[in-house]
């Protein structure tokens, strides 16, 4: 891998950038490797990253039906933070948000992690009864958190309707300093080029059609270039769980839904926090480019089409008006959807399945961006030890049998 | 101010009667009404106009429609000003004032021009690669890439304009008023089809408006205004003029974005909205778009005075305005031919037409050469030259291929450079509707194949570029689309009109010509200009294996501009198949998602802001509040009194006067808001003995029971009374959020489940209000309001109900209470509940009655240890985690959530369980939210064993008091736990969850 | 019943009686508040001829059967609901004396009678422009063709749930609204009609 | 925006409604005889088919009453509509077949 600096940068300007070389390779499938990842987004090239780096494994391919991180890391709002109610939670994304801090340095592929705070908003008395219950909580996991007043809030967010006769007043909020965006590409493409530096074969264009058993035990999928075999087969996809799933015969607990997200056109900077209201179902930030990046509610219907709704644009966009007044001269240039398998809990599943050497990881919903690394180093932990690392032990399939389920509505009802 | 010194003194579509004054960049201007901001600027030979994103170069006007991607300007300054506005689509009116964007401190000098001597530094995605060091300083960077980014300004007030909205149903929807479109309009409507023709410009005729063909033996202009006249005769057809079809949504849903008075600047009319947002249900839609001309890449193709060919014509025929004086035309097909003509009709010197075609021959090259023009074939526009503006061009011979140059280079002198590269069908919405694309070969460029809705594409949006073939196909178009809604063709036929044939050699596919230099060294190809993306950026994509189109897209930022690359896109991919040798079908187009142009956030919001952005409900008695000054909170929608501050009372002493007088005499609350759902039929017992836990038998009537409703996971979901009517009729209280949530989930079992139960159930909740009466001097109060309801303890004991007469008006009072206190519940229709709120108050005067608000409710609910659902409870929380049980029936077979409470983890021991916290301190107060550890002096991550789910000062206790959800806290009463705050940590005891009155004897008083 | 004056309609605190004109003259959309209508909720089975018969005799009316439509008789309209679900609108204090008729008729069959008059609101809405300001909130198809005089539809105007039902040819309109509710829709209502210019009248 | 054709109000707009997800999921007879799993499969476990998915509506702002719909989750194309208690239409609703 050559490595990425101001200083190669230079080096290359004088050879007008022609000695670049790819970022990763386009290898052709081996006939066998010992472990496949079905599942080319951020979460499976991570996957495949730790496996290697943590485990050693480098014997494996990341399948991916089509080019990589075209799918939910393609198409999210990019917010990262770990501020979840439950500890379960807060200590996997807390995981995931410490990786992301030193993930640019690591991948040697500048991603962009901007921590410039997370804000969420409280409405009214219940909200605030709920912020102070999460932030108290948060707090005691050893988690940046903080509780600002409708003051505190102004001063961060001048451009926010802080009156207090607002039909939505903003009471108070929380903020999570470490939170903030990174760059939803930058992840996936500095995932494969630092997996497949180690060893790993990312094959695109490769369609899972089937997945091979013997008995209790997974040898191998079915692909569109071919039956490629394996000992180990994790299943990483945002937005098609359950397709996959069917595959060995698993029912989940899973929906999937589109999610809506839209960005302004690029204007100079009026906004420097996230801000999110789960109460009016509005997120938005920033992005370096100048667009302001919103997100909206889940389409309540289950849908494979990666489009929504325009009723949820119009909802979330009035609400958005109405707590940003200066925006409502501002134009929706793109609007698009990604599919969200959801879980009844909102969490997701990472875990063993009833299939030996078969494991999954999906369900995350809403908001897979901010654990990307997290739940790809303990996926891999998972695949590579055949059993689930601590931090996502509570993350079984089997909860929905015993109802120890992780609810984290509050957390993800709004949708990152 | 300049006279306008490039306007032709006659022709064109504006009228010289009507100058018009504007600003641009400081600068004062004069055009005429039926100019465009763009045309104005180049009747007065402004240029450059803007900036580049990235490099800052100086760039000129290049289109004359939606697809211009460079004039991009700030419109009027203040709280209307208009970030992002393309000149080309800025209708010019009195008093307009507009500057160029992102540049610093002006357009023709501005000092971020510094990136463009740094350009070799900044290849496509540069910045993935460094800003790495050192580790946690990429904020730093960031914060001066943020500021240079961007390009227009938001205002930095709100909005005063309004906006609006409006549903709209049509048989027949038909997009784009051009000659398609129109002969599709007039052969709908005459069927007597509801028709809706949108179009985004401000009159109706699309590229007709340019003057020169002939329709029907005359003027295309004069047919143009009779369809017109026709249609706006027509009582079923709506134009829309100055309407942009912006997104296609599933099931033939639409949205047009109508401008209504952002043409008429300060002339505005105050009742008129700027904008209308129709959301139109088309049963059939006609899509006749247009199509966009794209351009011919070359080195320096960006250089100000570089257009499409269409758009030269545009401003010279339409708008009678001198894009140049000396032209040099460069094209690879015929269209531009008339251009060349049109230039040279308006006085323009055409120096030469350069054609990459070997030898361009039939009647418009055989024209464009009888009228002394050059004809170049087989040669091209290799770069560009000038600063500015271009000032001179370089020819050179191509080889056969068209990928290599030959011969002598030769310049040519001019400051006008006119391309096309041939024309890309618009089908922008017909992608949008899930339409299938596929490559035209002849065309170059991508057409609509197979389609996934009610829908069809005419003339050039499908490829048909000849305009008698447009006009014949449109028509046609029209009538099948009427009729497949449902509409035939009445009374005589009348037929399509008609237009001469033209006669046009095929286009020579090319994209990007080759030049002596190596592309990417020294000279720029510009494909997408906006965003400053070259041949040489996509280059590097590919070979760092960004291939696919998606990815070359995001990692170049091609085509992701406010223009959405509506020029350069097909060029791009057309580049990118080169790179990876495949054809451009198989390189893949991507996908275009609305909106076709950008719609604004104000238009799209309508009027749901402000105080309409959402239903403030109010009960029947909330102006009594409102005129005693009560605080309120919101509740849902509702507005609930929170409290009642008297002069110069703080939140805490209000609402300690209000708990102490419940305690003490007698308090009066407005409970209106609770839900009440009536239920009818000879099963509604067997109703309730599914949706609650307890069983329901043994209720007689007149006789209320407090009910638990659990999901089907065994979590409580909500509570409330339930009271029994008659034989066969009950009235079931829930709470005042779940109101709507429960009667939706009794109607979804009875309707989904439970078909065979013969069971009514209808929403009462704003049919009554409701007074309650609460303290000990409650019936002291009411005997004095009722005289034919027996109110002793004997004849209407607590959890019962009677019926009678309260001030004059017939009420059903129920004797329930969620204070602890003696209490009645006063329900009569909702129009006497101001009245007997008013009787009430009179009749308690005596007894110092206070009205109480929500606040002391909880407080006094609290001290009783009562829950609110989503409080002590949150979704995980079972009954028996709320110390209720004794509420759960044992013996009954089965209800809803009944069998998860058995599953493992519900059942466990030790979960989370309701318990009193009393503070050590009795004058500490605990926060809500509260998490509460056993081991204080561990440092974080700490061990959480519950937490604050309630707390308050208890007035009536004269301490705080406290309820949590604590991990086996049933067993835990006694024990000490700590609660950790910023700077502190208090300790607390942990208790039953009962403060007061324990026995509850007095609310059996 | 008790006296009326110590009734107070949903809107009364907006003072819309002194506001009203005589004359709307030029205005394009005409607003009225039409209060004291007594309104019951039934319910029965539309395909139970004995209901139907009973319903007939009690209160002189022939229920609406099809989805949308409406029926007058006696002194009551019917407003169809949903497949076993009516509103029955009588003159202002009419609902006891039709809800005590209707009880008797049906005291044998699995029906519901629930005296609702004071749960909605009653809006009226005139003038040429008047289903303008409706297709400004309500998506339902409100053409002629579709939605003519005595046609009524549950929907939705604005983000209030509204029971329409045309009354005229011109049309005008009366929009049953949620009591809480009615204070928006008239807010969101003369929002929308400025653009046409605005009269309220008395609609009592 | 999806056009739903309510069985009884006709075609309005999916914002009358409301989606209460996969249909024909009946209500265990008895759930107490029912394993933890078993019982978890009634509560949780859903197709979530990629293709045409038998679903549950209700014209939760306009008459009020549940019913079936047929709809393609690619296409959101509405196959059918039909009444609660009746079985599905024939429309392909076999996930494996409709895999797109």
């Amino acid at each position: 891998m050559k490595k990425y600096s101001i200083f190669s940068l230079v080096r290359n300007a004088v050879s007008y950038h022609e000695r670049w070389s790819e970022a990763w390779r386009s290898p052709e499938p081996k006939g066998a490797y010992e472990v496949v990842i079905v599942g080319g987004g951020g979460h499976g090239l991570a996957t495949a990253y730790y496996l290697a780096k943590e485990h050693g494994i480098t014997n494996v391919a990341v399948v991916e039906k089509g080019w990589l991180g075209l799918g939910n890391t393609g198409r999210n709002t990019t917010i990262i933070r770990s501020n979840y109610l439950w500890d379960e939670s807060a200590h996997l994304y807390e995981k995931s948000l410490q990786l992301y801090e030193g993930l640019s340095q690591e991948l040697n592929f500048n991603i962009m992690l901007s921590q410039r705070g997370c804000l969420n908003l409280a409405h009214n008395q219940h909200d605030l009864r709920q912020l102070s219950r999460r932030v108290n909580a948060i707090r005691l996991n050893g988690i940046d958190s903080e509780i600002l007043t409708a003051g505190q809030i102004k001063a961060l967010v001048p451009i926010l309707n802080c009156s207090p006769t607002a039909r939505y007043p903003v009471l108070g909020g929380s903020l999570q300093r470490r939170g903030g965006t990174a760059r939803h590409d930058a992840v996936a493409w500095a995932f494969a080029r630092a997996a497949d530096a180690r060893g790993v074969d990312i094959i695109q264009n490769c369609e899972v059609t089937g997945i091979r058993r013997d008995g209790g035990r997974v040898t191998g999928v079915e692909t569109t270039k071919g039956l490629i075999k394996a000992g180990k087969v994790g299943v990483v996809v945002a937005g098609h769980a359950s397709v996959l799933a069917e595959m060995v015969g698993l029912r989940l607990p899973i929906e999937s839904h589109p999610l809506q997200a839209l960005v302004s056109e690029p204007i100079k900077p009026v906004l420097d926090t996230v801000v999110m209201s789960a109460a009016v179902h509005v997120y938005l930030s920033q992005s370096d480019k100048g667009e302001l990046v919103l997100g909206a509610g889940i389409d309540s219907y289950n849908s494979y089409a990666q489009r929504g709704s325009l009723p949820i644009i119009e909802h979330m966009l009035a609400a958005c008006v109405d707590l940003f007044p200066i925006v409502s001269r501002l134009r929706m240039l793109r609007q698009w959807a990604g599919i969200v398998d959801v879980c009844p809990d909102a969490s997701p599943i990472v875990g063993k399945t009833p299939v030996e050497g078969f494991y999954v990881n999906f369900g995350w919903g809403t908001g897979g961006f901010k654990a990307t690394p997290g739940s790809g180093w303990v996926f891999a932990y998972t695949i590579a030890q055949d059993r689930p690392h601590p931090l996502n032990e509570p993350f079984s399939l089997e909860r929905f049998h015993t109802g120890y389920l992780v609810d984290e509505h509050g957390a993800a009802g709004v949708a990152h | 101010m300049s006279p306008q010194r490039h306007r032709l003194a006659a022709g064109g579509r504006i009228d010289r009667s009507r100058p018009l004054n504007f600003t641009f960049n400081g600068r004062r201007f004069e055009g005429y009404a039926g100019d465009t901001l763009a045309s104005a600027l180049i009747a007065n030979g402004v240029t450059p106009v803007a900036r580049s994103f990235k490099y800052h170069r100086p760039r000129g006007i290049v289109g004359a429609g939606a697809e211009e991607p460079n004039a991009i300007v700030q419109l009027e300054t203040g709280a209307r000003t208009q970030p992002n506005q393309r000149a080309t689509r800025v209708e010019l009116y009195d008093g307009l004032t507009a500057a160029s964007v992102n540049c610093w401190p002006s357009v023709n000098f501005d000092l971020g021009a510094v990136n463009n001597l740094l350009k070799r530094l900044l290849p496509a995605g540069f910045y993935y690669k460094t800003f790495m060091w050192p580790p946690g300083f990429w904020m730093r960077y960031e914060y001066f890439i943020r500021r240079a980014a961007g390009l227009g300004k938001a205002p930095a007030a709100p909005d005063p304009d309004r906006y609006d909205k409006m549903h709209c149903h049509a048989d027949v929807l038909v997009v784009g008023g051009g000659p398609s479109g129109l002969a599709a309009a007039l052969a709908a409507g005459r069927t007597g089809a509801r028709v809706i023709l949108a179009d985004g410009q401000n009159e109706f005729g699309g590229a007709l408006l340019d003057g020169g063909a002939e329709i029907d033996g005359g003027p295309a202009l004069d047919w143009v205004a009779a369809a017109v006249a026709e249609l706006e005769a027509m009582a079923e057809v709506r134009l829309l003029p100055r309407a942009t079809v912006a997104g296609y949504y599933d099931h033939n849903y639409l949205t047009i974005v109508e401008r209504v008075t952002d043409h008429l600047g300060a002339a505005a009319p105050a009742n008129l909205p700027r904008q209308r947002l129709w959301k139109v249900r088309a049963g059939q839609v006609v899509l006749a778009t247009g199509s966009v001309e794209r351009p011919l890449v070359f080195a320096d193709n960006d250089r100000p005075g570089i257009m499409l060919a269409s758009a030269a014509a545009t401003y010279v025929n339409r708008y009678a305005a001198k894009p140049g004086s000396r032209a040099v035309v460069f094209t690879n097909n015929d269209s531009a031919y008339r251009v060349a003509l049109d230039l040279a009709e308006a006085g323009i010197e055409v120096a030469a037409v350069v054609d990459p075609r070997p030898e361009p021959e039939g009647p418009l090259p055989a024209r464009t050469r009888a009228r002394g023009i050059e004809v170049l074939g087989g040669q091209a526009v290799v770069a560009a030259h000038g600063g500015g503006r271009v000032a001179a061009v370089e020819v050179m011979g191509l080889d056969q291929a068209g990928g290599g140059v030959i011969g002598e280079s030769r310049r040519v002198r001019c400051d006008l450079v006119c391309v096309s590269g041939g024309w890309n069908p618009t089908v922008h919405l017909f992608s949008q509707s899930g339409g299938r694309l596929r490559y035209d070969d002849a065309l170059a460029g991508f057409v609509p194949d197979r389609s996934a809705q009610a829908e069809r594409s005419v003339g050039a949006a499908a490829g048909t570029f000849a305009l008698a073939d447009c006009l014949a196909r449109g028509f046609e178009a029209g009538l099948e689309a009427a009729a497949e809604a449902g509409f035939r063709r009445k009374g005589r036929s009348r037929r399509a009109p008609k237009a001469p044939a033209q006669e046009e050699a095929p286009l020579r596919p090319f994209w990007v010509v080759p030049s002596t230099v190596a592309r990417g060294r020294g000279t720029k190809h510009f494909i997408d200009l906006q965003n400053d993306v070259t041949v040489a950026d996509v280059a590097l994509a590919v070979r760092e294996g960004y291939r696919s189109a998606e990815h070359l897209k995001r990692y170049t930022t091609m085509g992701m501009g406010t223009d959405q690359g509506k020029i350069g896109n097909v060029t791009g991919l057309a580049v990118l198949s080169e790179l990876v040798d495949a054809d451009i079908p198989s390189v893949g187009t991507t996908t275009f998602r609305p909106p076709y142009t950008p719609v604004g956030f104000g238009l799209l919001a309508g009027r749901e802001v402000g105080a309409l952005a959402d239903p403030v409900r109010k009960t029947a008695i909330h102006r009594w509040h409102e005129d005693r000054g009560a605080a309120f909170e919101d509740v849902g929608q509702w507005k609930r009194p929170w409290y009642f501050p008297r002069a110069g009372e703080s939140m805490h002493d209000a609402v300690n006067r209000e708990c102490l007088a419940v305690r003490n005499s007698v308090g009066v609350m407005d409970a209106s808001t609770l839900g009440k759902i009536d239920i009818q039929g000879p099963d509604a017992l067997r109703l309730l003995n599914w949706v609650y836990t307890n069983a329901w038998d043994n209720l007689k009537i007149g006789r209320c029971r407090y009910g638990l409703m659990l999901g089907e996971d065994g979590m409580v979901m909500d509570d409330g009374v339930t009271t029994r009517l008659a034989e066969h009729h009950y009235l079931m209280t829930t709470t005042t959020g779940g109101a709507a949530g429960v009667l939706a989930w009794l109607e979804m079992w009875l309707q989904t489940e439970w078909l065979d139960l013969k069971v009514h159930l209808t929403s009462v909740t704003e049919h009554w209000a409701t007074v309650a009466v609460a303290g000990p001097r409650a019936r002291e109060l009411l005997s004095a309001l009722t005289s034919d309801i027996d109110l002793s303890a004997k004849a209407f004991p607590f959890m019962s109900m009677r019926a009678g007469t309260v001030a004059g008006v017939p009420a059903r009072v129920f004797r329930i209470s969620f204070t602890g206190e003696l209490s009645f519940e006063i329900n009569v229709p909702a129009s006497y509940g101001m009245a007997v709120w008013n009787a009430v108050m009179m009749a308690g005067e005596k007894y110092g009655v206070t009205p109480f608000g929500t606040e002391a409710m909880h407080i006094l609910r609290a001290e009783k240890g009562y829950i609110i659902v989503g409080d002590e409870t949150d979704g995980t929380t079972t009954p028996g985690d709320v110390g209720m049980d004794w509420i759960v029936s044992k013996k009954k077979p089965d209800f809803i959530g009944k069998r998860s409470l058995s599953r493992p983890d519900t059942a466990r021991e030790g979960r989370k369980q309701l318990v009193g916290l009393l503070t050590q301190d009795p004058k500490e107060v605990l926060p809500e939210g509260g998490q509460i550890v056993a081991e204080p002096e561990k440092k974080p991550p700490m061990k959480m064993i519950g937490h604050v789910t309630s707390s308050y000062w208890s007035a009536s206790l004269g301490r705080s008091i406290a309820l949590a959800l604590v991990y086996g806290g049933h067993k835990r009463h006694g024990e000490t736990v700590h609660v950790p705050l910023i700077g502190k940590t208090v300790s607390a005891v942990v208790s039953e969850p009962r403060f007061y009155d324990p026995e509850g004897v007095r609310l059996r008083g | 019943m008790a006296e009326a004056y110590l009734r107070l309609s949903a809107l009364a605190h907006l003072g819309l009686e002194a506001r009203a004109v005589a004359d709307p003259g030029e205005a394009g959309v005409v607003l009225s508040e039409r209060p004291g209508r007594g309104q019951i909720d039934l319910r029965g089975e539309a395909e139970d001829a004995g209901f139907l018969g009973a319903v007939e005799q009690a209160i002189g009316l022939a229920l609406p059967l099809e989805a949308g439509t409406t029926a007058s008789g006696g002194a009551a309209t019917a407003l169809w609901l949903g497949p076993n679900e009516w509103l029955v609108v009588t003159p202002p204090d009419g609902q006891g004396a039709a809800a005590e008729a209707l009880r008797a008729a049906l005291k044998d069959l699995w029906a519901a009678v629930t005296d609702v008059s004071d749960s909605r609101a009653v809006i009226g809405l005139s003038g040429r422009h008047a289903r303008d300001v409706l297709m400004k909130g309500c998506s339902l198809d409100l053409h002629p063709r579709v939605f003519g005089p005595g046609r009524s539809a549950q929907s939705a105007v604005a983000r209030a749930l509204v029971l329409l039902h045309q009354t005229d040819e011109a049309p005008s309109y009366d929009l049953y609204v949620h009591r809480s509710f009615a204070e928006y829709l008239w807010l969101w209502l003369e929002d929308a009609a400025a653009e046409y210019g605005l009269a309220v009248v008395s609609g009592g | 925006m999806l056009l739903i054709p309510c069985p009884w109000c006709g075609p309005r707009d999916e914002t009358e409604f409301s989606c209460g997800g996969e249909g024909h999921i009946p209500r265990p007879a008895d759930p107490a005889a029912l394993t933890d799993p078993e019982w978890a499969d009634y509560l949780f476990m859903r197709k979530n088919p990629k293709g045409v998915h038998t679903e549950r509506w209700v014209h939760s702002q306009g008459c009020r009453r549940w019913f079936n719909v047929a709809r393609h989750t690619v296409s959101h194309e509405i196959l059918a509509v039909y009444k609660m208690g009746e079985p599905p239409p024939e429309t392909g609703a076999d996930s494996k077949q409709n895999r797109t």
